[in-house]
Formats: structure tokens, C-alpha cells, sequence
């Protein structure tokens, strides 16, 4: 499938137009302050690709912060009917994702096509372009290395481009999507010739072993210490699982008037004390601690013995995002030391 | 840009229950009879003892009970509740031809099959007798196929007992053992049942643990302290069944609340044996 | 620095507090981080410069370290006058914190065992907005309403619901927010357009005449949204109406707990 | 009630008035008892005090589709609970200043102090703030937020 070619960067301009004619929308890294978020652009010119990392995750195009499942009308009588309408998202293109946030929908999929397949999720993928940019510089927090992908990683995308001079990518056209997307506008993709992607990836160190840290953070569970000292600063902010690009837990909401009303998904988190509470008033995760160990245990454990794969793709946001520096790599360095000391 | 959509259906819309009856069990409990609007869902659906939904409140949300009606009882689910949080205290407020949302049926079974052939004792207390009346009933409806059955059954008072008709149905039974308890000064002056707390009115009872299954389900500290009274009756762990309560929202192993370490009770529960409850990391 | 690691020991090896909150080094260089000093060696590793801003008093109504035992903390004005004001709403006691108040200029440090000595030391730090705070409040202030309208939905556009904010406002301890209450539900849960900006009011008006400006909200944010300036807004109306001014005394009382037979408005009919 | 007048196809304001039980609501009754005229676009919600006239509500009333808020009770000195409405006074004071930085149009928030005996500076009240916020036309800005940013 995979096909590789060269755009010059400048040419990026020209794809923007022709993917906006095509009738797509194109989210993209935007700078906002310090930081910079996935919004929505009608030009390559709005797009900054100078940060490391977005601080939001691409997630919002597969699954937005906030979306209607269901619309229904009151009638006479106490009686409801479906207010229906085809569900139709738009089509959208994703540019600049880096390839851990690419590899982030296989973790999301998992769960949202887990037995019960889940229409919004699925439809909105469906209709998604994953347009990476690989990675050439990295930060302290960075660990895709450590949890199997890597700054040049093609997984997830559909295209992904690696800057490979000043003035070009080389670009990797992995799917079908990727080439409906050159299909707009073949003329400005050329021939690869003998360009190498690896010289000017950055260089993201393993941090831990995944592997060991699978097989330690298990019998550390009853450890409650552990948890505890980790967890101490904690604000229980769920600032960590709202940039989380792999975070897919949800609430869900009613709001209505007398006319009718919508259901609706929303992000939740694990690190807040009602996300478990039961109305009776017991909570069995009623301390933070537990709540910090759901987290990395769903991440590091649960997620590979019920999907078969890493619920992290090590793009180090919960790291940056977190009010109080708790850093993720650091405490996963101790817990894997911690269970192999026993 | 069109893009074909495809045919994936929306799991998180309910079927479009009219409320048929109302029965209120005790205070602030209530069991709804439900039937389907549409002709065409009732036929296609089924369920099997155990299985929980989700019942929404239009405009309120959705909230997590069992079935608790029988599967041999057909065209019709029934529910009862307690009004405690916004959702229920939205149903609380419906009433008989009202239309309310029911998703389901979730989750795994009690394996009833499995149990043909052998005696089996149900102990609950309070507001955890309807998950376990789906069962009682099916087992009743086919009594031929299992042994003695025993119904031990508390509540606080008099007046939390649920299904007070039901019960007296019961006791008249020849082919049930009935016993009911309600916790010390919860009696009224013709009550005629036990007077005691739920664990020590199971060892009075003594049923035997030969050939026997036992259904358990009621507050956890009323299974904190039964379990080791069946345990000294002889059960095993294997045979003594409970369903867990954890809080839902999807119903189906996506929304990551009910999950006691890597089992979520809404996939792997929430009919669990005490073996399987032991593996369990003590967090529910 | 030396003053207040040998000040910590003290506290803690004579047995006068059992865990004290202070900061140390994060995970970079730009970070500091709270430190939870539980053994006088430990003191080795606390640090004291321009990195430590956050608030740490939010810590002293968290369930966790308040089991840690008697508290001492490091506290740059702007926490002392949280502790102040927190005092003044009854969420803390005299004697039930030691704090270790470091000046202005980030140098001395002084051990505070009582809230007379607290308010005394609050007393010598003029609070108020910086000047570069003021200049960005007046840059907004001198939008037409459009342009404030349009500068704060699309601000608040971004919000996602996470509740940062609340979770690392020292102020913010009540144990259900109004946004949890669902009967009825006030506040829409789900981050739309609607629910942020309510969502937003609600939580500056809560903190109107309370909110210390340590700006540790805004820096929790995830988003980037700048919402202390919310709160900016109201702790300068707060002082222009009413000469109000949030953590000067254990005892008072805040700018909407009192009022004045003669407070003066140009707008009620 | 429409937001337009039926015979002539205006613009007519919805609005809404939070009044006192003990002051302003009398007044109103009052004002309705001497047939004093005063435009019907308003909607009277009585609750005991001023002081319990959380702001939310103003804001909830913008949500529900209202063009104009009144808030009005008792005068200074007068409350039935004595202090009440010096409290809601502070609280009005900063929520009004809080409204105007979001940006949201305080030309339509009013704020007044009508007695039980001030029927007719009921009736000129809900006039004024009538006409005024015909004027401004329909709080499209606030209306338009019902159902933004739902995917």
C-alpha cells in the first residue's frame, strides 16, 4: 500500500485549497499563546507547526468533547418520540497530528468497537484523514519510545510526512485515504528518489520497560503506599485524561425543556471522586489514590489484558497539562522498580 | 462531501417503553410494568435472568437497574427502584401510560441451566430482592426442574419489604421455603416473620448445602457477614452466586466507571460467584 | 534558603508539625513542584525562587494531607492571605497551620504560628493587581461590549469541563460544587457554548470579594483560557465600590458577606 | 407570548421581572388594581427577597429566550427581611460589572426599587424597559448560544 513521495512544503498551501474545494474540513495544530490547539483552518498559513506537542489531542475529530446521541420531542400525554436525523459528520482532514496521536485511535477504537460497535465513534473515523508530521525534536516529556511507537512512527496515519529538508517532505501514502487525498492534487506530489526519513527524526530515549512495568504494576496494586505517595499532589483536576488522546471515558447528560431535549456525550475522568460514586453514597474509589492507580492501571494493565494493546502512546500531555508537575514517566520509572523490588 | 453512511445502529438509543403499571412497593420504591411501543421491538426481544438496562427519564437521564421481572413472564419487563437521585426521582414522577427509554438487556446471566437438578437458597436484603424475584420467578415458573427452594428475605422494618403480595404468594407455596426478617425494632405488632439482622437468620434456617446453589445480593454489609455463615453451612465459594451494582452510564464497556480492576461488571457482571468476586482487587 | 530548610528541621524533628508543604525542584528546570516534607532530611530538597508560585494552600483542605498530621507551609504572600481568608470562612483554625512566610522579595523567611502574626505580615505586602495585569485587564475593559462578547466566546469555546480551574482554586473547597448539583441541574454538565459561559460566571461570582488572585486557575488551565481575569475584574470592582480587599484579616468579613446602609451604585432605578 | 407582535409584526420584547414578594410584587398588584396601563410583554416571577435572587437566574432567563431582565424590590431601609436587599444591592453591583467585562448587554439587565405603593413607578418601569430593549431588539447574541458547540 505504503507509497512515498516528496511535496515541497510550500505546496502545502496549494493541498490546503484543494482539500477545502473537495469539501472537507481541516483541523490543524493553531498557536494560541503559548500553546497550540486543534482547531479548524481554511489556510496552511494558520497552521503552526513549531511546537513539540499540541496541547490538546486530535481526539475531538473522532470524539468531540461534547456530542448529541439521541434528540427526542415530548408529546401529549407523557408520550416521547425520536427526533431523527441521519448522522452524517463532517469529513474531515486531521494535518499535523504527530504520529503518537496517530497511533491513539487504534487505543480509542478498541474501545468504542469493543463487542457493541459505537456509531459516532465509528462513522466520524470513517470520515477522518490522518495527516501526521513526523517528529524532529522531542521533549523531556516525550516517551512514544518507551510504549512501542516511535517519532517517525507510520501507524495511525493515513499520510505522514517527515520534513526532510527545508523545503520538503517526504511523504508516506499509507491508505486509501492518503491517496484519495494526492488524488486532489497529484501534480504537487513527486517522486520520492532516494530520501531517508530516519536522519532527521528526533531521537526519543526508552525510558522504561513496557513489558516489565505490565508485569509489576499488577502485584503493586495492594501497595497502597505507593499509590498514596504518588498521588499526594494530586488535585484530581482530570486534567491529565482531558488532553489524553487515548481517554475515551464518557458521562452522559440529559438536557431538555418542555419541548423536547438531546442526550448528550461528554468527556469524563477517572481522576474525579464522583466519576464512581453511587447514589447510595458509597464510592469504591473513594480516596485519589485509587483513582491515580485506575488510571495508570486502565493504561498499563486493564488496557492490554481486555484490547490487546497499550492504553498510552507516550505524547507525554498529561505531563506537560498537569497543574501540579505530577510527571507520568517518572512515576511508571518507580512503579516498574517498585514491583521488580517487591 | 457526501460520504455513504453506513447501517450501524445507535446504541445508546432506548426502546420506548409505555409504563403499564405501578406498583408502589414501599416508601420511595417503586416497580413499573413496561411495554414496548413499537410491536416490532417486543417481538424481537429477549433476555435471560440477570441481565440489568438502562431506564431513562426523558429530559433527566438514564440510570442502572436490573430486569426484574422474569423471562418467562413474556411481553413485558418490570423495574423497581428506589427515588434517590435526579433520574429516579424523574421516573418517580411518571405514572401509568407514560413513555420512558429502556436499553438493554446488558451484561452476563445467571446460568440457570447449570442449576436444574439442585436445591437453591436466595438470601437478600432490603432493595436487592428485585434483581434476585427475575430469578426466583423463573426458577418457580419451571419448579419441576429444581429442588427445595428457600427464600430468606429482610429488610429494615415491615414496611421496607418489597413485594409485600408476592411474598405472602410465596408463603402460601407449599413447594418455597419462606423466611422473612426485619432488623430488631423494625417489627410492627403483627408481624409475624423473624425479628434479626439477615446473617443470623440464615444460620437459624440452616439450609443445607448439599446439592445447593445460593443467590446472595443485598448491602455489602449484610454480605460481608452472611458469606461466612453460608461458608460454615458448607457452600462453596463457586456455588454462591451475587449480582454487583457498580455505576454506568453506557451499559456496555465503553464510559470506563464500573470496572473493579480489569472486569467490568457491565461485560463480565453482574452476575458474579463469590470465587470470582474473591479475585477481585477490593475496590467496589 | 539555608534560614528555611534549618526552620523546617526544626519543626519537624521537634515533633511541632508532621509534614510541611513546601516546593521543590520539578520536572524541568522552568518547574517547581510541591514538596511534602515529612523527615528533616528531606528539607535538603526544598527550594525557594521564582518558580514557586503556586498556591499551596490549596493543599490545607485536601482529605489526604490533611491526614498527614499537623501542617506547617511555605507561603509567599499571596498564600498567606489565602490562609487568611480561609481562616475568615471558618475552614481553618488559629494554631492549626505554622506558616513559613517568605517575603515579597523571596528572601526571609519567617515562622508564623498564629493569624495575628499572619495578619501582620500580610499587612507589610501591598496586595493588588501588577501593573502588567492592569494593562492587560484595561486592554479588555477598553473593547466595545461586541468585541469583549466575541473575545470571551471564543475564549470560552475552548473550555472543555474539566474543572481545573476549581480544582486548583485554594477557595474553591466546597464538597459539592454547585455544578454537581443536578436537582435541578443549574449548570449544564456538558462543555457547550452555553454551559462554559455559566460555567464561568458562576465560578468568578463565587469568588467575588474571596478570590486572592494567585492566578493558579489560570495557569491550571488546560485550555489556556485566561480566567483569572474574571475574577480580576471583580476583586477591582470589589475594591473601588466597597474598599474590599480579599486575606487582609482572620476575622473579617469579605465584600458580599456585608454591606453598607450607604454603598453607593449609579444604576438601580 | 411571540416575539413579535401579532397585528403589526414588531418586534415585541420578552421580558422577565424577579421581584420581591413583600415590596415590588405588591406594587405590581397595585399598579394592576388602579388599571394603570403598562405594556404586557412583561412576565413577574416572585420570590420572598432581593437578597434571594441568586444572578443565575438572570442569566437563566437569558438562556430561556428572554430579550430583558427586571430585578426590583424593596428600598433601602425597607426589606421585610431588614437587610436583604442591601446584600442583593452589593451582589448586583459586582454582577453587573462581571456581566459588562463578559460582554454581555447590561442595557438589558434592570435593576429597581419599587415600594407596595409605587404602582405607577411599576407601570413606568416595565414601560421604559420596554421600550428600551425594543429598541435593542432581540438578545440574538444569547439566543444564538442554545445548542453551540454540540457535535
Amino acid at each position: 500500500m505504503a507509497e512515498t513521495r516528496l511535496i515541497r512544503k510550500d505546496a502545502l498551501t496549494k493541498l490546503f485549497e484543494k482539500t477545502r474545494q473537495s469539501g472537507r474540513r481541516i483541523l490543524a495544530p493553531k498557536a494560541k499563546g503559548e500553546q497550540a490547539f486543534f482547531e479548524e483552518v481554511t489556510s496552511f498559513g494558520e497552521v503552526c507547526l513549531d511546537h513539540v506537542q499540541t496541547r490538546s489531542s486530535a481526539k475531538e475529530a473522532v470524539f468531540p468533547k461534547c456530542e448529541a446521541l439521541l434528540r427526542y420531542k415530548f408529546g401529549d400525554k407523557g408520550a416521547v418520540s425520536y427526533d431523527e436525523k441521519p448522522f452524517e459528520p463532517p469529513v474531515t482532514v486531521v494535518f499535523g497530528t504527530r504520529p503518537c496521536d496517530a497511533r491513539s485511535l487504534a487505543a480509542l477504537r478498541a474501545v468504542f468497537n469493543w463487542d457493541t460497535p459505537d456509531k459516532f465513534y465509528l462513522e466520524r473515523e470513517a470520515r477522518t484523514t490522518i495527516i501526521s508530521v513526523s517528529c524532529t525534536k522531542a521533549d523531556s516529556d516525550c516517551f512514544c519510545t518507551s510504549v512501542g511507537g516511535g517519532p517517525g512512527d507510520t501507524a495511525g496515519s493515513d499520510i505522514l510526512l517527515t520534513p526532510v529538508s527545508d523545503k520538503e517532505y517526504l511523504a508516506e501514502i499509507l491508505t486509501e485515504k492518503g491517496q484519495a487525498i494526492v488524488a486532489l492534487a497529484p501534480e504537487l506530489f513527486a517522486t520520492a528518489g532516494g530520501a531517508q526519513k530516519e536522519p532527521h527524526l528526533a531521537k526519543v530515549a526508552v525510558q522504561f520497560d513496557v513489558n516489565e512495568l505490565a508485569k509489576t504494576i499488577p502485584v503493586t496494586f495492594n501497595d497502597e503506599k505507593v499509590w498514596q505517595e504518588q498521588s499526594l499532589a494530586c488535585l484530581g483536576c482530570g486534567t491529565c485524561a482531558y488532553v489524553c488522546p487515548t481517554c475515551a471515558c464518557f458521562d452522559i447528560q440529559d438536557e431538555a425543556n418542555r419541548q423536547g431535549g438531546v442526550r448528550l456525550r461528554c468527556w469524563d475522568s477517572c481522576g474525579f471522586s464522583l466519576f464512581t460514586l453511587h447514589t447510595s453514597g458509597h464510592n469504591p474509589r473513594h480516596v485519589q489514590s485509587q483513582r491515580w492507580r485506575q488510571r495508570v492501571m486502565h493504561k498499563f494493565s486493564y488496557y492490554l489484558e481486555r484490547q490487546g494493546m497499550l492504553g498510552c502512546v507516550g505524547c507525554g500531555r498529561c505531563s506537560r497539562a498537569c497543574p501540579v508537575d505530577m510527571n507520568l514517566v517518572e512515576h511508571l520509572k518507580e512503579l516498574a522498580l517498585h514491583g521488580r523490588n517487591g | 462531501m457526501a460520504v455513504a453512511t453506513s447501517n450501524i445502529p445507535n446504541i445508546y438509543k432506548p426502546y420506548l417503553m409505555r409504563i403499564e403499571k405501578v406498583t408502589v412497593e414501599a416508601p420511595g420504591v417503586r416497580t413499573f410494568r413496561l411495554v414496548f411501543t413499537n410491536p416490532e421491538e417486543a417481538e424481537k426481544f429477549t433476555f435471560q435472568a440477570g441481565q440489568f438496562a438502562e431506564y431513562s427519564s426523558f429530559g433527566d437521564g438514564e440510570s442502572t437497574f436490573c430486569i426484574a421481572s422474569s423471562p418467562t413472564r413474556k411481553g413485558y419487563v418490570e423495574c423497581t427502584f428506589r427515588q434517590a437521585g435526579r433520574v429516579t426521582s424523574g421516573l418517580a414522577s411518571k405514572d401509568v401510560g407514560d413513555v420512558i427509554g429502556f436499553r438493554g438487556p446488558y451484561g452476563n446471566t445467571f446460568p440457570l441451566e447449570a442449576w436444574e437438578g439442585k436445591n437453591i437458597v436466595f438470601v437478600a436484603g432490603g432493595i436487592a430482592l428485585p434483581p434476585m424475584r427475575c430469578v426466583i420467578w423463573n426458577v418457580l415458573d419451571l419448579r419441576d426442574k429444581y429442588k427445595d427452594v428457600t427464600i430468606l428475605y429482610g429488610a429494615r422494618t415491615v414496611a421496607d419489604l418489597v413485594y409485600k403480595d408476592e411474598l405472602a404468594e410465596w408463603d402460601a407455596r407449599p413447594d418455597v421455603r419462606l423466611v422473612t426478617t426485619v432488623d430488631p425494632g423494625g417489627e410492627t405488632p403483627d408481624w409475624k416473620g423473624q425479628i434479626g439482622f439477615v446473617p443470623a437468620v440464615v444460620e437459624k434456617a440452616a439450609p443445607s448445602a448439599e446439592n445447593s446453589i445460593a443467590v446472595v445480593c443485598g448491602p455489602p454489609i449484610m454480605i460481608k457477614f452472611t458469606l461466612p455463615v453460608l461458608s460454615k453451612l458448607g457452600f462453596k465459594p463457586e456455588n454462591i452466586f451475587t449480582t454487583l451494582e457498580n455505576r454506568m452510564k453506557c451499559g456496555v464497556g465503553k464510559c470506563g466507571r464500573c470496572n473493579v480492576g480489569k472486569t467490568y461488571v457491565c461485560k463480565d457482571g453482574p452476575v458474579f460467584t463469590f470465587a470470582q468476586v474473591k479475585e477481585l482487587p477490593p475496590e467496589y | 534558603m539555608e534560614e528555611l530548610k534549618n526552620k523546617v528541621r526544626e519543626l519537624l524533628k521537634a515533633g511541632t508539625v508532621q509534614a510541611v508543604i513546601g516546593y521543590r525542584a520539578g520536572s524541568d528546570e522552568k518547574t517547581a513542584r510541591v514538596a511534602f516534607v515529612r523527615q528533616p532530611d528531606e528539607a535538603d530538597g526544598l527550594i525557594l525562587d521564582p518558580r514557586c508560585t503556586d498556591n499551596l494552600a490549596v493543599y490545607l483542605l485536601k482529605p489526604e494531607v490533611k491526614l498527614l498530621g499537623k501542617l506547617a507551609i511555605v507561603a509567599r504572600p499571596t498564600t498567606a492571605r489565602t490562609i487568611l481568608q480561609l481562616a475568615s470562612e471558618n475552614q481553618l483554625a488559629d494554631g492549626q497551620v505554622i506558616v513559613l512566610g517568605v517575603s515579597a522579595d523571596g528572601k526571609a523567611v519567617v515562622e508564623l504560628a498564629s493569624f495575628e502574626a499572619l495578619e501582620k505580615f500580610v499587612g507589610q505586602v501591598p496586595a493588588g493587581l501588577t501593573e502588567e495585569e492592569k494593562v492587560l485587564l484595561a486592554k479588555i475593559e477598553g473593547m466595545s461590549r461586541e468585541e469583549r462578547w466575541a473575545f470571551w466566546q471564543s475564549e470560552f469555546a475552548r473550555c472543555i469541563k474539566c474543572y481545573a480551574c476549581r480544582a486548583a482554586c485554594p477557595m474553591c473547597y466546597c464538597s459539592r460544587c454547585i455544578v454537581e448539583s443536578n436537582q435541578p441541574q443549574w449548570i449544564p454538565v456538558s462543555p457547550h457554548d452555553e454551559g462554559n459561559l455559566e460555567w464561568h460566571l458562576v465560578r468568578a461570582m463565587h469568588l467575588a470579594g474571596r478570590c486572592l488572585n494567585c492566578g493558579f486557575c489560570a495557569k491550571a488551565c488546560p485550555m489556556g483560557i485566561p480566567l483569572n481575569l474574571l475574577t480580576q475584574r471583580l476583586a477591582e470592582e470589589a475594591k473601588a465600590a466597597f474598599g474590599a480587599v480579599a486575606g487582609g484579616s482572620a476575622t473579617g468579613e469579605y465584600a458580599l458577606s456585608m454591606f453598607k446602609a450607604d454603598d453607593k451604585e449609579g444604576f438601580i432605578r | 407570548m411571540e416575539n413579535d407582535n401579532k397585528a403589526t409584526g414588531a418586534f415585541e420584547p420578552k421580558l422577565v421581572a424577579f421581584v420581591c414578594n413583600w415590596c415590588t410584587y405588591v406594587g405590581a398588584d397595585l399598579a394592576g388594581t388602579s388599571r394603570l396601563k403598562y405594556a404586557s410583554n412583561v412576565r413577574v416571577i416572585r420570590l420572598p427577597c432581593t437578597g434571594r435572587i441568586d444572578f443565575m437566574l438572570i442569566l437563566k432567563a437569558f438562556a430561556q429566550g428572554m430579550d430583558g431582565v427586571i430585578v426590583s424590590g424593596c428600598h433601602p431601609g425597607d426589606c421585610h427581611y431588614t437587610v436583604g436587599n442591601y446584600h442583593a444591592r452589593r451582589r448586583w453591583i459586582l454582577f453587573r460589572s462581571l456581566l459588562d467585562f463578559a460582554g454581555i448587554d447590561v442595557r438589558r439587565v434592570h435593576f429597581a426599587w419599587v415600594s407596595a405603593a409605587e404602582g405607577a413607578k411599576w407601570a413606568d418601569l416595565v414601560n421604559k424597559v420596554s421600550g428600551e430593549v425594543r429598541e435593542l431588539g432581540p438578545y440574538k447574541e444569547y439566543q444564538g448560544l442554545a445548542g453551540k458547540g454540540i457535535a
